[in-house]
Parts: C-alpha cells; structure tokens; sequence
C-alpha cells in the first residue's frame, strides 16, 4: 500500500487540500505535491503501460528523469498527453488519465503481446511481415501504430487557447540547477561581480541535499539554502528562476530555457510558457546526477522505484510508496533511504547489496537501526504483476539459479549508483571522462564545447561534475573560473563546508545475479517505457549492431520520452560486456536537446494568428478590404485577385474587370510594385552593369523598361526605369522583387564596384502607387486638374513631377496594358485620400478597380511577359524574344558570360509565342505539348509548355502563352497539348500579341 | 485638404503593462554619403544645427534629430511638414558631394512605448541586451520577423521605428508583448 | 545468410535466440578490391549492391569513417516521393520510388516501405499554379500525381487547419505511393545483402587520400591503411567536398546543416506525409507514433550536424499554424545532419576530372528517397565507365554548360 | 545559433539579425572568360572543413556586407573584416595562425 504519512512533508501544504481526477475517479492532495506525490499518496501505483508489451507501469522517479508516470492532462482543448506526473505540481481541479492501453489501465488486452516476449525481440519487424507485400501498408502497419504511440492525440480541430512567448536575455554567467552547487556557484560568481543568472527547473531551491540529510557549515541543509537564496535575492547582479529548465545549450552560447510560467495555475491570465533564448558568455552546469536502477528481473513492475526516489516521496511529500520496502542497493548512499523509511516508521525489511561487505558508516547506522543487511546478494527475481509483491533473493555471484530466500514487500528501492547529468555539458560538443571510481561518464575539462572565440565556455560543477562529496567547493571553484573568464574579478567569500558521513566505495553491477541466465535477462528492463530489455541488448550485439549508435536504433534503447536518463549507461555497460570491450570504448551516443521534452507551443511563441508573419498592407489596404477584395498574397504583401461585388463569381468579376478597363477605366493598387532610388555620378554605368539593355542613355524625363538577369543569365525581375535628373534614376521592381533587388544592388555595389560612386535608397514604402487605366484615363485626371497630362505634355514613356488635383505627384505614362494608361505615385501618407479622390471623380466615368487578375489578363492579351509566369528561373531573355532588350554594345551586364554558355545558345531553346486552340477554348495551365514519341527513360517527349492561359472577355476566348521548341519560326502549326484524360487538345501557334499590334490605344 | 495625408495606424493605443502608442506622422530624411566626411558633416550642421553623430548615436535638438544609421547613412527626424523643403535645403547644401538625401517620412510608422517594463516588453522580440543600451543610443535590429530602429526618446520611453506597411504587425506585436500579466521581471 | 522469416524467428525464439549471427561481416580493409565505394550511407551502400546484382562485380568494399548509415541516412525524416517537375529528377527519382515497392523483399530485410501518400499543400495561387504544372508534368512521366481539392485534403489530414488567417489551403498536390520507410533499416538491409555477396563493409575507417597515377584512380589511403582499387565510388553527401580535396578537384556543392526534430509520441493522428512549402514545414508520423518535422537549412558552411535554433522555430510556428492540434504536444528531440547543397539543388553522379574516379552527391535535403535509384544510376555508371539513361543529365559539368536541373521552379522544394 | 561583430556599426549580435553570403574573395570572371574560370567563379566552391571565409551582410541592421573567417568545425570565429578587399587582411591571417598553426593559408 503506498499511502500519505502522518506527519512531515517538507514541500506540502497540508492546509491547502487539492482535488483532482484520475481516469474520472476523485482523489486529494496537498499544495506542494506533484502529480506523482500525491497519486501514491491515494495507492495509485498502476500508472500506465508499457509501449510494446503494454506491461503495467508505476513510478519508478521522482524527477525530469521518470520515463513511465505519463499521463494524460486536462480536457479538450486544454487536454495533453504524455505529461510526466513526477514533474507536474498538483493543482486544484487537475484531471489525469493513463495512458496506453485497452480497453482499460486495469485490464489492458495488447498486454498479450507479453506473452511472447521471445517473438518480440529487439527489431524482430526488421525480420518480418515481409509477406505478402500489400500487407506492410495494409495489416501489419496499421497494428504497430495502434499499438505504439503512447498517449492519444489532442482532437484533430482542437484549439489551444492559452498564451506562450518568448524572450531574449544576456548574461555573464548562466548557472542551470538551483542545488547546492548551483547556489554556491550562483553565490561565488555573484560576488565576483559578474552579472548571473540561475535557473531551477523545479519549483524549489536546493536539489537534493536537504532530502538527504547533508550539513553545511554545521547547520542544516535548508537553512543554508534559505539563507543563500535571500543573500542572492538581495544581489543587484544576479537573477534567479524557478519552473525554468536548461531545456538546451547551442553554439556560441546560446542557451534556451523553459520556463513554466503557468502550468501549476490553469487559467491564469498569464502566458503558460515562457521561452527564454538567453545568450551566456559562460555556462555552469549544476545540474546534478540521476540514480541508475539495477537490472534484476522484473525490475519494472509497479512498486519497484530508485532508492533516491523513495526518499524523496517521503521526506518531500510525505508519502510512502509501501509499508514494506526492500532496498537493493552496490552503494552506501541508498542507505538513506532504508534509514528515512525507517525514520518514517515504515518496515524496512531487509537491504541487498552485492557487494561482499557494506562497512560504511551509512550501513553501520541502518544496522544499528535493527535492518537486515544480506551482503553478497541480488534480488533474483521480483514477484508480482501490477504490484510488488516479494522479491527472490540469490547470491550476487551465481547465475541465479538457486533462490536462498523469499521476502514479501510491496516496495523495492534500488540503486546502481548515479551518473552527473551531463546533458547540458554535451549538446554542444562538450566530451566526457569514465570514471572508473564511481562507473560514471563525467565531463572532460580539457574538452568542453568551444564558443565564438574558441575557448570553451560551459563548466559542470558538484554532481554534476561527478563530484559526489564535495559540491559545496567544486561549485565555488568552477564559479571562480567562470569569473575569471568573463573578466569579474571581486573576491567571493571562502566557500562553505559540507559534512557527510563518510561512503564507502560503490561496486559496479550491471547485472543481477551476475551471470544470469536467459530467462531472467530476458525479464531485466534497461528501458521501461520502451520495453528494452538486457536481452535485447545482448541480442543487438549479437547481430552486429555493435557500434552504440547501432544498438540505440536497433533496440531503442534511450529514444523514449525519457532518452534513457536511466538506461543508458546500463545499456550500454551490458553492450560493452556483450563485446568484450571496456565501456568508454563503447562510448555513448549523442546527447541532444531538449533536456526534457518541451512544448511545441513555446517553440512556436507569440507567432499565431495575426501575427503568425508580419502581413504587408498597402496604403489602400483597408479599401480594398472593405470593397470585396479576395486577397493573392504577393510575397508578404496582399494584393487584390479581384474585387467581388455580391452575388459575383470570382470569373465574372474577372471579366467585367478586364472590359471595363478596355472600355472604360480601371484602377490599380500598384504600391507595392518596387521603387528604388539609384544615384550618384556611377549610376547609369551600375545601371547598364545590372540591366541587359543600356540605360545611361536615357534622358532625364523618360522612362525605358529594362530586364534583370542573374549571373547565370536567367531573367530574374523587370520593371520601369526612370530616370530622374543627370546622375538619379527611379527604378521599378516587381512587387515580389523589391527587397530581393534593393539586395542586390548593394551586394554589388559594396562587394564588387565598391570604388563606383552610387547610392541606392528603397523608396518602395514611401509611395502610394496607383494606376489610372484605360479610354478614359485621361479625362479622369484632367478633372482632378493641376497638371498637364496631355499627350503632348506628357508623351508616352515620359514621367512629371507636380500637383494633382491638390496631391503631390509624379505622374509616369507607362502601359502595361496596351491602355492609355497613367501610374501615379503620391507620398504612401496621402495614398488614401488621393485614391478616394479617384474613386469619387472617376465614378460617373465607369471607373472601377481591377485586381492582379485582370492585371495578367490584360497583359496577356498584349503579349507582355510576367515574371514568375514566364519565367521560372530557368528562362533567358532570348527565350522570350526579348533579344531587343539585349545590348550589344555593352562589354559586360550580369548574366552576359552566363548567356554565352552552349546550352544557352543551343537553336532548340523553347521560344515564347502565342497559342489558340482551334476551337477557342482555355487551355489548361501548364499544358505541355507533346511530340509522340518517348525518351530514354520512357517518358514522353514534349516540345512545349503554356506558361499563361486565360479567358480573354474582350477577345470572347482563351489566350495564351507558351515556350514551344523553335517556336517563332513554326507560326501556323498546330501542336497536340496533353490535356486530361489522356485527349489532347489542338491548339496552333501564333502572335502572342493579340490587341492592337501598332499601340495605338496606348500613344493616344 | 485637412486629412490629405495620415500615418499608418492613426490613434492606435495599447495599455498593458508598457503602453503602446502609434506616434502619427513624423519627418524623415534619408541622407547617404560618408559620414566621416568634413563635407558632409559641414552641411549637416549649416542646415540644422546638429552635429554629426558619432556611430550609432543619436544627436538632438529641439524638435530635430538625427540618428546614425551606417558608415554612409544618417537618419534625420523633424516635424513631418518640414521634411519636404529640409531635403531640398539639405540636396543644395550638399550639390557637388557624393551624396543622397531623399524624404522617406512616409515610409514609416512610429511607436512610442512608455512605462517602467519598456525594455521587458521589447526583450520579447528584439535579440538586443538591453542592459547596455544607453540614452542617446540607437540600436537597429529585428523585431520577432521584421526590421525595427529603437532608441530611448525619454524616461521609461522607446521610440519603434518600422516599414509602414507591417505597422499593423508591430502594433500587435508590441500589443502581445505588453499583455497584462505577461511581466517578465527581467530588466525590472 | 540466413534468410529472415516469421518462421525463423519462431525456431529462434526457442533457443534463446542464439542462432542469429552478424547482419553484416565486419572484416578487416583487404589490400585491393575492384571497386572502393567511399561512404557507407544509404547511397554507398546501394550502389555496390546493384554492382553486385546488376553487373556481377562483388569484389567491393563499403568504406565508412564512423558507424554505416550514420551519416543523413541515419538522420532523415524519410518522405519518399517522385512528383518532381523536371523529366531527369522524375525519372530518377520515380525509378528509386519503384525499387522502395519491392525492398523489403528484394534484401529480404523489412525495410518498412510505406506508401502511405505524400501531399504537397498549395497555399498561394502561384504555389498552385506550381503544383498544376508538376500534375500535367508528372502524368506524361510516368509519376502518378493527382491535385485535389481542400475537401479532400481534409479528409485525408483531418488534423489539418484549411483555412489559417495567412495561407488558407487551396488544395495539394497528392502521390497517394509516396511515403516513408525505416531509413536505419535501409542502410542495414543493404549492408546486410552486400556482405552476403561477399563485399566487404569496412566501419570506422577514414579515408584520407586519394592516390592516382597517369590520370587515373589507383588507391586510397584510409585510417586503416592503404587500399587499392580499380575504380572509385564517392559517395559521402556533406563530406563530398573533402573527398573531391583529396581527389584534386572542386565540387559545385556546399555543406549547410539541416536540422529535424520528433515529438513524443502519440497514438495514430496522421496518416499521410504532408509538406507546406509556403511555410516551410513538413510533417509525418513515424510508427512509432512521433511527429517527424523537417527543420531549415543553415545558410552558413557548417559540419556540425547542429543547426542553429531559429530554424526549428521557424519550421514549428509553420506547423503549428497548419495543424494547430499539436500546439500541446512536446518537442523530444532535435539534431541535424550536414548536406551538399548544388547551385540547382540537384544530385551530381558524375565522371569526375580523376579517370575511373566517379562521384555521387549534391543530393542536399532530399536523398533518402533515392538511395536505391541512386545506387542503380550509380553502379551503371561505375560498372559502364559512363552513365546511363538515368544518371545522363546530372554530370557535373552541367553547370558550366548551363544545362540546370532546377526543381526549385515550380515552387517546389526539394525534401 | 552564431554571434558576430559587424564591422562596419560594431554590434555584436546575433546570427538572425545578418545573411549569410556564401564563399567569399570570389574573383568575378566576365563575358568572354574562359570556362573554368567562369565554372570556378560561380559554382565551384573551396567548401573546407575548418577555415572559411565567406560573407555576411547586416540585413537587420546597417546593411552593410562584411566578411568573417570562421571554422566551419567549431564555429570559431577569428574576425570579422570590411568587405571591400580581394584577400584577407593581415591581422585576420595572424589571428587565425595563432588559433591554428597548422592551417595552410589564403591561396
Ligand atoms: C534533417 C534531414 C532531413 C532529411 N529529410 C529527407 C527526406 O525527408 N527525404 C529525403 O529523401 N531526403 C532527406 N534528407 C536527405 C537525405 O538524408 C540524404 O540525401 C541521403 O541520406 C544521403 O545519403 P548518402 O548515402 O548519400 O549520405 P550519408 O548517409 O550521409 O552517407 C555518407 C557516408 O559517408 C561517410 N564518409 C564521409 N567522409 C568519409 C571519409 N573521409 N571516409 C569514409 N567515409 C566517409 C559518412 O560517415 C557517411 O556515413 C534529409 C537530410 C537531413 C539531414
Ligand atoms: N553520495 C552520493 O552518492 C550522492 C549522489 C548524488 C547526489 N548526492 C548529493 O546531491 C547533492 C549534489 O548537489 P548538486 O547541487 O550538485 O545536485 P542536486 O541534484 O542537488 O541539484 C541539481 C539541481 O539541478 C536541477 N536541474 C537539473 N537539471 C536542470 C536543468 N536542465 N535546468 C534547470 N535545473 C536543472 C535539479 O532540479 C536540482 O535542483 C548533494 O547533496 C550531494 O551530496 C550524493
Ligand atoms: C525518422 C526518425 C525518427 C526518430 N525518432 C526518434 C525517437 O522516437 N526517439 C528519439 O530519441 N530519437 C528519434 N530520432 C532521432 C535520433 O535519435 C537521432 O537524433 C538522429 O538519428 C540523429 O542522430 P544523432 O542525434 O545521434 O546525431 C529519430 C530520427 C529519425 C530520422
Ligand atoms: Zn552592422
């Protein structure tokens, strides 16, 4: 019977009652308890299952290191699974289920699968479920999933509705782990001046020692703790945290930290989590060291716990997980835990320890308490199914095959010794050292992770460090060079002394009884929630999976929700015996964040919803919001499709977009189109360097349109150029491009010509750009008045400066249309008003606005290319007949040696035309035109490809573009284009300009 | 026309534990040139009186400022409706110089933050150690996804410079930052 | 060998299991073999099984610096597609996809192929425009693609948000035989089949040199010795750049490192691999139950298969906006791999300047789904001295011809 | 996740505020350039393990490209230097030397 104890309990409130749920039934608790504490304390030992053999599970931790206590947690949109119970505080109204099994935690009917432990051996699927081969995907697959998986999944439409973020912090010397290294260290570094910072991933302050019972400078553990957590509070320079875990530590120090702002206090109008992204100039890692069970059969049934965790639920919480308890212990420390059950008045019934003789001080004192000491032995077996029951007792040294006594307990604490946690030392690269004396890996001084400047900057310090006995100076010494090293040089006070009783030396055992044999190794968990047993690992080694990285993966051996805080070492100790080699040959595998499992949703932050990614608005956003628009996001910026009116389909609105442009006028939100300045005596030399055709000559007034091509010769932007006064000129990108381009040209101009004398400026979000298109265009701006937009004034390809209609204006006559057409740029300040001012004047003339649908559309029907439509990062100029744009004159542009490569000049280049098909309708996008016969792979061959394809209302037919082998000098001929269902569909090449060939409407 | 021009959030205000506040339109001019240039120093204190900043500083006086954005960039803030003719006053003073002035007020958007917690709420989405921020200095950097200038403008005060176009993001992410209840205690 | 059954395990079963032996010999280097294939990853080890099965040529040793497959094979989230745009990818790529079908039983080694289906969400016009494109290319490649609508990209991904605030679904691009397999599996497979043809697989021995006389390959110096060898095979992913050093020329390629995560487990909620690009995130669950999430590349040079961190952020914040149910689900690992990344991003296999030296890399982030059309492409181009059908277009000189395989064109990327 | 020193504006900040730029000291071969030399100018790439020089810019920033030498194994960074330079100056040569004697040197 685990149950709560009378009296005691250092972290519970017993004042404070807290009902909660598990599976639906009520229990209490106390303020202070963990999830774990107090399901003991209500004799819920059965936790949960086991992942393949859906063995029954209990607690077997009291920490971040539990890999069975997962549990279920809250409800609907709240509900999470695999929750640890042992790192998860109590809290009023907390609602728990288990985890992993069918139909129910008691009778669980996947727990068959243990009954076949010998098929079911490490990586027998490798082996298996070859045949037949649809039954992979259809049967065996499906089973293995229904059956792994751990927790259930939140809804699929679930929702979580609580707050998470992030933060940025900088400090001098970051100390993870508020034990008594961690403070000491804190301490010492604090008053070297340094400024420090010193996370606690727990709720409490001062890690294991008062659990333990240790002394410092003659007073209790937690008196000192106290008073030292008030000395730092009281510092300037130091910050302290708790619920806040080392989740990872990155290169050039760069350490995130969880912190669980909230998950104690459901509700609360606060975030839940909290992501500190905190850069540290060094790290001390006082993270102190995990106990390691022992592998003895049936190692894992409910009620078998680490000796240090038995301790822990009882002078934490009060709570006893037995009446009867049995420790197993090759070391003196576990003592401790048989004298404090003791103390508790429970009955200790004996302590095993294989050693030969236990002689310390520790065992003296458990002796003289009157509890049994059977030297020599090993449990050889523990009875029992969902609870202990009694354990066998064999000697250490035999193969387990003669059972010496029988002792009824429903607890058994173990312990094989304990290993520094030394995840936070390794992520980044720090390496470790065996330690023979204690059978531990520890962290390597002389090879720590290297930062920024290549001097190592992570430092482990007490247990952590592998420093069992004196953590209290190993701390202030390795906050001593932590000071040092970032240049803090007050003098800390000498460092604290800590007694002890003195511990004899621990025995290495990886295995009990020594040399069992396979019945009882097959019942060994190295891994309890990934059911990974000694057997398994032998058998891995057995079948060359010998490096350690190998058996990880074939046995998943530590890749649980726990990554084998408990199993690795054991592991691989048996891995190295099975090899015949030493463990550091064997070595470990990588260590990689996180520390424990975090939320995704601290990983994501405050980056949901609205501010998900930043969303550009033009200056007339919020018009076209309110008038219909459906949105085409243009890199981050939205533009309008089309505006619906009600009752439209996105088609008609399309249509009556594009007529009445042609017909009346249309109106364009083109301010995200990109502006860049361009100045300096340099400046039309840069020009001509970045665009293919020549634009040092233009005339200030002018305007030409100009291609950019990368240095590969592919066509990357295009755009307007304008030139503005001797050395300015305005260049336009496509809206897409601007960031991309304004990049560009300061690359080249820094990198490559930094003697040329340019300047660029990014005027993209300074100007609200409209344009005013059609028939019509021009009596809308003569009615705004102010200027002279006369054709004669302003001719085509010419821009103006000046007031219009009371706007600051520059005017530009540019068409990308084949309209009459006018772009008109104001400061983005006025972009509202003026295009109200449009909208107002322009009613009575039919004016409506048109989207980047109608845009394409009309371009189409010109013949003018897009970017992004005909080009596709693969297609030079000349593919697009655009060799008019192609200086010759020019020694140099980029994309110019690109453009001499053969594959460039190859004749059979696809070439831009235009396609109809022969019986007017749209051709499907993409389309690509097939020539009949097969390649060399066995794919057809093709010969073209549509890059744009519309339904033109003004033509009462499809238009279209397409890339098509030799295409300009095959006019006339009908292609076959694969259409779908295996039909093609006829369509023959033609002029791709197919409105007003001359430009007339345009020079009018 | 009164309204003729607007800043991009006109009135946008949020109380959390900083508040949040769309600071309305503000002159600024972008000048390029180097600015270890006695040429262009010279012209900048003939035509408003300010020295040059020294790197990545920020030189006031009365209701004119300017803030050292790079080796050959400068940044200088006045009352909107002086911009206009101050570029062209700074163009003339400059004729002859390797150097680019252009008005660039419209193309941003301005939020003031005030409050004691101004550096914890700013923590949450500027990797900057704010601790070493001084009065007087500007700090260029990324707010969570985008491009921001800060600078201490006052007491407990920040000023947010960003594109005008994702204003609407920046207030809401200054807004989230400074949720009540969201007090990271870090700088306070 | 011997042959891996369900029956065979039942025999074993009933003697302890000691009757299994190595899945692959572990031998010392010998002093000469016809063919030295560099890299015992998934790729290496593909190409000197179908040396063996398809041109007969077994005397090959599989030469590894750490342990085999421990390279990306080893650390990859494993989609499996063919729906690329441009006929060589579709080609290569599609033939690697049908070999998957048949792996498990072809190495007799449960592989784990599972063609569970892969969909690409389109969530801009342009992206679908995209996807459309690759469906018309697709289906005259032989690659059996289809774009549904977002009515049924709901049914099949139920945990999926279709219309998020940014980037509402529009529909996906569906290849209902994409999928996934045991990427450790795949290496052990193939190790397993060449020691049993008699090849020799060398772990733990770093190749250090490249020796050449007359232009042409005559050995390699190793952490083990020196090896000669007839002809050469680098097959080394991020390393390739090393290799390419040692055998005296440049490669077209650069290491980043690209990064993953997995988070716990959870019973079966995704059936499907699903990839949005717009915002760049990829998500599948393994059988065992974790959500398998591809991270971004580093833009720097970097081999420490450690990524930086914002890139994970990046990937999760994509993820949670498109399936907002895992929000409260945990991140249980992260680690990163380091890839060759070429101008067009995509694989070289390839003749190199270093006579009967050849070359196999630049598969960047998306080589898993070839290792065993790469290794098919490979062998014939080891075994013929030039390439077939397969491996034609992908020659390193193509750069300076200009000739690009670029799949990045139709918005698609290249998992 | 990387800290580096612009050089031009002299904050240090982190790798999210800068770009990174590929291979650096590239020299640009033109039209009419050779083959190899254009094939070595754009895509060949040094890619070593262990010193680099490559380019960043300060895109959240001043805006300004700069250059690093780095080591691509531990993510050292020896210095960081103006961009406007065909080869690296002789202090970043000296520090890297002192960091590594055994490097072979700019070729
Ligand atoms: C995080 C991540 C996610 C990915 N996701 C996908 C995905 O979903 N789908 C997909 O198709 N692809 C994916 N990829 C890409 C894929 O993993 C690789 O393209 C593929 O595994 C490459 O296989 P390989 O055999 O060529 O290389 P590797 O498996 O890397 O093998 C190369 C081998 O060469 C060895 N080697 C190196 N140098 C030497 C030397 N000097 N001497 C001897 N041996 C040497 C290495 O030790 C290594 O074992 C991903 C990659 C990563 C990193
Ligand atoms: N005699 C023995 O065999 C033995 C063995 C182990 C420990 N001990 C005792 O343990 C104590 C060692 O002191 P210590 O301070 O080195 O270790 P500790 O275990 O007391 O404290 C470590 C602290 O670090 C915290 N922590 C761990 N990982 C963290 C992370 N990633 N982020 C934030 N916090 C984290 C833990 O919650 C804990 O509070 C002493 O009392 C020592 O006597 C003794
Ligand atoms: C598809 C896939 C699934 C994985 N699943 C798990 C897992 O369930 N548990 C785990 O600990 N690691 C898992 N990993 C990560 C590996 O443990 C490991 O981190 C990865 O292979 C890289 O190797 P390294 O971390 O040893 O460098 C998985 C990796 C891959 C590629
Ligand atoms: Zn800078």
């Amino acid at each position: 019977m685990s149950h709560r104890l009378p009296k005691g309990g250092r972290l519970i409130d017993r004042s404070k009652s807290q009902n909660f749920t598990f599976n639906g039934k009520s229990m209490a608790g106390f303020q202070g308890d963990t999830v774990a504490a107090s399901l003991l304390a209500n004799d819920q030992m059965l936790l949960g299952r086991s992942f393949k053999y859906h063995r029954p599970r209990g607690v077997v931790a009291a920490g971040a290191e539990e890999p069975n206590a997962l549990l279920g947690l809250g409800q609907s949109n709240r509900y999470e699974p695999n929750q640890s119970a042992t790192t998860t505080e109590l809290f009023d109204g907390l609602e728990a289920v288990s985890q992993n099994h069918w139909p129910s935690l008691e009778f669980d009917l996947l727990s068959v699968n243990n009954l076949v432990p010998q098929f079911l051996t490490a990586g027998f699927y490798y082996k298996t479920f070859l045949r037949p081969r649809a039954f992979w995907k259809h049967v065996y697959e499906p089973l293995i999933r229904r059956s792994a998986g751990l927790g259930k999944a939140p809804a699929p439409d679930a929702r979580d509705p609580d707050r998470y973020e992030q933060i940025y912090a900088f400090t001098d010397i970051l100390v993870l782990g508020g034990g008594i290294a961690g403070l000491q260290a804190a301490l010492a570094a604090g008053q070297s001046g340094a400024k420090v910072t010193l996370w606690e991933q727990t709720a409490h302050w001062g890690g294991r020692a008062p659990v333990d019972g240790a002394q410092i400078d003659g007073q209790p553990a937690q008196d000192w703790i106290n008073a030292t957590v008030a000395r730092l509070h009281a510092m300037d320079n130091v910050q302290l945290r708790t619920r806040c875990m080392g989740a990872g530590v990155h290169d050039h120090g760069y350490v995130l930290g969880y912190e669980r702002v909230a998950d104690h206090m459901p509700g609360a109008d606060t975030p839940r989590h909290r992501l500190w992204r905190m850069r540290a100039r060094q790290i001390i890692t006082a993270t102190g060291a995990i106990e390691r069970p022992l592998s003895f059969a049936g190692n894992d049934v409910p009620g078998v716990m680490l000796a240090s965790a038995l301790r822990d639920y009882i002078v934490n919480y009060a709570v006893a997980p037995g009446a009867r308890i049995v420790v197993v212990t090759n070391n003196d420390d576990a003592y401790r835990s048989a004298i404090a059950a003791h103390d508790a008045g429970l009955d200790v019934a004996a302590i095993i320890d294989p050693r030969a003789v236990a002689s310390g001080d520790l065992p003296a004192r458990a002796r003289a308490l009157g509890i049994e000491v059977l030297e020599g032995r090993a449990i050889r077996k523990v009875k029992g199914g969902k609870r202990v029951t009694g354990v066998e007792i064999c000697r250490q040294d035999s193969s387990g095959g003669a059972v010496e006594r029988s002792i009824d307990c429903d607890a058994v604490a173990m312990s094989g010794g304990w290993s520094p946690v030394v995840h936070l030392w390794s992520h980044c690269g720090g390496k470790l050292l065996w330690d023979e004396a204690g059978s531990y890996f520890r962290p390597d001084p002389a090879r720590p992770p290297l930062g920024a400047d290549g001097a190592g900057f992570v430092r482990a310090c007490g247990a952590a460090n592998g420093e069992l006995l004196d953590v209290l100076s190993d701390a202030h010494r390795c906050a001593r060079m932590a000071a040092d090293a970032v240049g803090a040089n007050g003098q800390p006070d000498a460092a604290p002394q800590a007694t002890a009783p003195a511990e004899a030396p621990m025995q290495p055992v990886w295995m009990m009884p020594a040399q069992a044999s396979y019945d009882l190794r097959m019942k060994m968990w190295l891994d309890y929630q990934n059911d990974v047993k000694v057997s398994d690992v032998q058998l891995s080694a057995r079948e060359g999976y010998q490096s350690v990285e190998h058996t990880k993966r074939y046995t998943t051996l530590g890749m649980a929700t726990d990554q084998g805080k408990l199993s690795n070492i054991n592991g691989l100790a048996i891995l190295s015996d099975a090899l015949g080699q030493p463990i550091p040959a064997t070595g470990t595998t990588t260590f990689r964040p996180p520390y424990t499992p975090i939320s995704i949703a601290a990983i994501a932050g405050e980056a949901r919803g609205a501010i998900f990614q930043p969303l550009r608005r033009s200056p007339v956003h919020d018009w076209h919001a309110d008038h219909g628009a459906e949105w085409e996001p243009v890199g981050q910026w939205r533009r309008p499709f089309a505006y619906l009116r009600t009752g439209e389909s996105r088609h008609d609105a399309v249509n009556r977009e594009v007529k009445n442009t042609r017909e009346n006028v249309g109106l364009l939100d083109a301010s995200t189109l990109g502006k860049i300045l361009v100045r300096g005596p340099d400046a039309g030399r840069f020009l001509d360097m970045l665009y293919t055709n020549m634009i040092s000559t233009l005339k200030p007034g002018k305007c030409r349109y100009g291609l950019m091509c990368n240095e590969n010769g592919f066509l990357m932007d295009d755009g307007v150029v304008a030139r503005l006064d001797g050395d300015s000129f305005l260049v336009h990108t496509t809206s897409g491009g601007a960031d991309h381009i304004h990049a560009w040209m300061e690359d080249w101009l820094q990198c490559e010509w930094w003697d040329w004398q340019v300047h660029t400026v990014n005027l993209t979000e300074q100007f609200a750009q409209f344009a005013v298109v059609g028939p019509k265009a021009r009596v809308l701006l003569d009615r705004l008045g102010g200027m002279d937009v006369s054709r004669d004034a302003l001719p085509f390809m010419e821009w103006r400066d000046g007031m219009l209609g009371g706007f600051d204006a520059r005017v530009f006559r540019i068409s990308f249309s084949g309209e009459l057409s006018f772009e008109i740029a104001v400061p983005a300040g006025q972009g509202r008003a003026f295009w109200d001012r449009l909208v107002t004047e322009g009613a009575d003339l039919g004016l409506m606005p048109y989207g980047t649908e109608a845009l394409h559309i009309l371009r189409a029907e010109k013949g003018f290319i897009m970017i992004g439509d005909e080009t596709d990062g693969t297609v030079i100029p000349q593919d697009l007949g655009l060799d008019w744009a192609i200086s010759k004159k020019k020694a140099d542009f980029l994309g110019k040696r690109g453009m001499e490569r053969e594959a460039m000049v190859n004749p059979d280049r696809w070439k831009l035309v235009g396609v109809e098909t022969l019986d007017g309708s749209v051709l499907p996008h993409a389309a690509l035109a097939v020539t009949g016969g097969k390649n060399a792979n066995g794919q057809a061959q093709t010969e073209g490809r549509v890059t744009s394809t519309y339904y033109s209302a003004n033509l009462g037919r499809g238009i279209a573009m397409a890339l098509v082998r030799n295409g300009p000098d095959r006019m006339g001929d009908v292609l076959s284009f694969a259409g779908d269902d295996g039909k093609d569909i006829k369509a023959r090449i033609i002029d791709p300009v197919l409105i007003d060939k001359e430009g007339a409407k345009q020079n009018v | 026309m009164s309204d003729r021009e607007t800043s991009a959030l006109p009135g946008a205000h949020f109380a959390g534990f900083v508040t949040v506040s769309e600071a309305g339109l503000r002159g600024m001019i972008t000048l390029r040139g180097d600015l270890s240039s006695d040429a262009i120093a010279g012209a900048l204190a003939d035509v408003t009186g300010l020295d040059m900043p020294a790197q990545r500083c920020v030189n006031s006086a009365g209701d004119m400022a300017a803030a050292w954005m790079s080796p050959d960039e400068l940044l200088l803030m006045l009352p909107y409706d002086q911009a206009g003719a101050m570029a062209q006053k700074l163009a003339q003073a400059l004729a002859g110089e390797f150097a680019t002035v252009a008005n660039v007020s419209d193309a941003r958007a301005v939020f003031t933050l005030q409050g004691a917690g101004v550096f914890d709420a700013l923590a949450k989405i500027c990797p900057v150690d704010f601790s070493e921020f001084d009065q007087g200095e500007i700090r260029r950097t990324r707010a969570a996804q985008v491009a921001a200038a800060v600078w201490m403008s006052g007491a407990d005060q920040v000023t947010v410079v960003c594109f005008r176009s994702v204003a609407q993001y920046m207030f809401d992410l200054l807004s989230a930052a400074a949720a009540p209840g969201s007090e990271p205690a870090l700088y306070t | 060998m011997k042959r891996y059954s369900a029956f065979a395990i039942a025999r074993e079963a009933l003697r302890q299991h000691k009757g299994w032996s190595h899945a692959w010999a572990s031998p010392e280097p010998g002093s000469s073999y016809d063919v030295v294939i560099v890299g015992a990853g998934g790729h290496g080890l593909a190409t000197a099984y179908y040396l063996g099965r398809n041109f007969g040529i077994t005397n090959v040793a599989v030469i590894d610096k750490g342990w085999l497959g421990g390279g990306n094979t080893g650390r990859n989230t494993t989609i499996i597609r063919s729906n690329y745009l441009q006929d060589p990818s579709a080609a290569l790529y599609e033939k690697s996809r049908a070999l998957f079908e048949t792996l498990s039983q072809d190495l007799n080694y449960n592989v784990m192929f599972s063609p569970r289906g892969v969909m690409m969400l389109a969530q801009t016009e342009h992206e679908k425009r995209g996807y459309l494109r690759t469906e018309r290319a697709n289906a005259l490649q032989r690659v059996q693609t289809r774009f549904i609508q977002p009515a049924e990209v709901k049914k099949l991904v139920p945990i999926i948000n279709l219309d998020g605030p940014r980037y509402p679904v529009l529909g996906a691009l569906w290849q209902a035989r994409g999928g996934t397999a045991r990427h450790d599996a795949v290496a052990w497979g193939f190790a397993r089949a060449c020691s049993d043809m008699g090849m020799h697989v060398i772990e733990q021995c770093a190749v250090t040199g490249v020796e050449a006389a007359g232009g042409q390959v005559t050995a390699v110096n190793t952490t083990k010795g020196t090896i000669s060898c007839k002809k050469l095979g680098i097959v080394v992913a991020g390393h390739s750049g090393a290799l390419a050093d040692m055998a005296g020329f440049r490669l077209p390629v650069e290491s980043v490192a690209l990064q993953a995560l997995v988070s716990e487990p959870v019973k079966p909620c995704m059936d499907v691999v699903v990839m949005a690009n717009t915002v760049h995130g990829y998500m599948s669950q393994s059988d065992k139950g974790e959500m398998v999430i591809g991270g971004g590349a580093d833009g720097f040079n970097n081999y420490t298969q450690r990524g930086s961190w914002h890139h994970i952020e990046e990937t999760v914040r994509a993820l949670v906006e498109t399936f907002p149910m895992i929000s409260r689900l945990k991140m249980l690992r992260q680690w990163g791999g380091i890839v060759d990344m070429t101008g067009d991003r995509s694989p070289i296999i390839s003749k190199t300047p270093l006579g009967n030296c050849f070359i196999n890399c630049g598969w960047g982030t998306g080589g898993f789904k070839a290792t065993p059309g790469s290794g098919w492409a490979m062998a014939e181009l080891i075994a013929k001295g030039e390439p077939g059908p397969l491996a034609a277009e992908f020659s390193m000189t193509r750069f300076r011809e200009g000739r690009f395989i670029d799949e990045s064109v139709a918005a698609g990327v290249a998992h | 996740m990387l800290i580096l020193t612009c050089p031009c504006c002299g904050v240090t900040a982190e790798e999210t505020e800068f770009s990174p730029g590929g291979e650096a000291h590239l020299k640009r071969y033109g039209p009419g350039s050779p083959d190899r030399d254009y094939e070595s100018y754009m895509f060949n790439r040094k890619n070593p393990r262990g010193v680099h020089f490559e380019r960043w810019r300060h895109t959240y920033g001043c805006g300004k490209w700069f250059l690093a030498a780095r080591c691509t194994i531990t993510l050292e960074v020896f210095g960081t230097y103006r961009a406007q330079t065909t080869e690296p100056p002789a202090d970043i040569i000296a520090a890297i030397k002192a960091r590594r004697p055994e490097w072979e040197g700019f070729a």
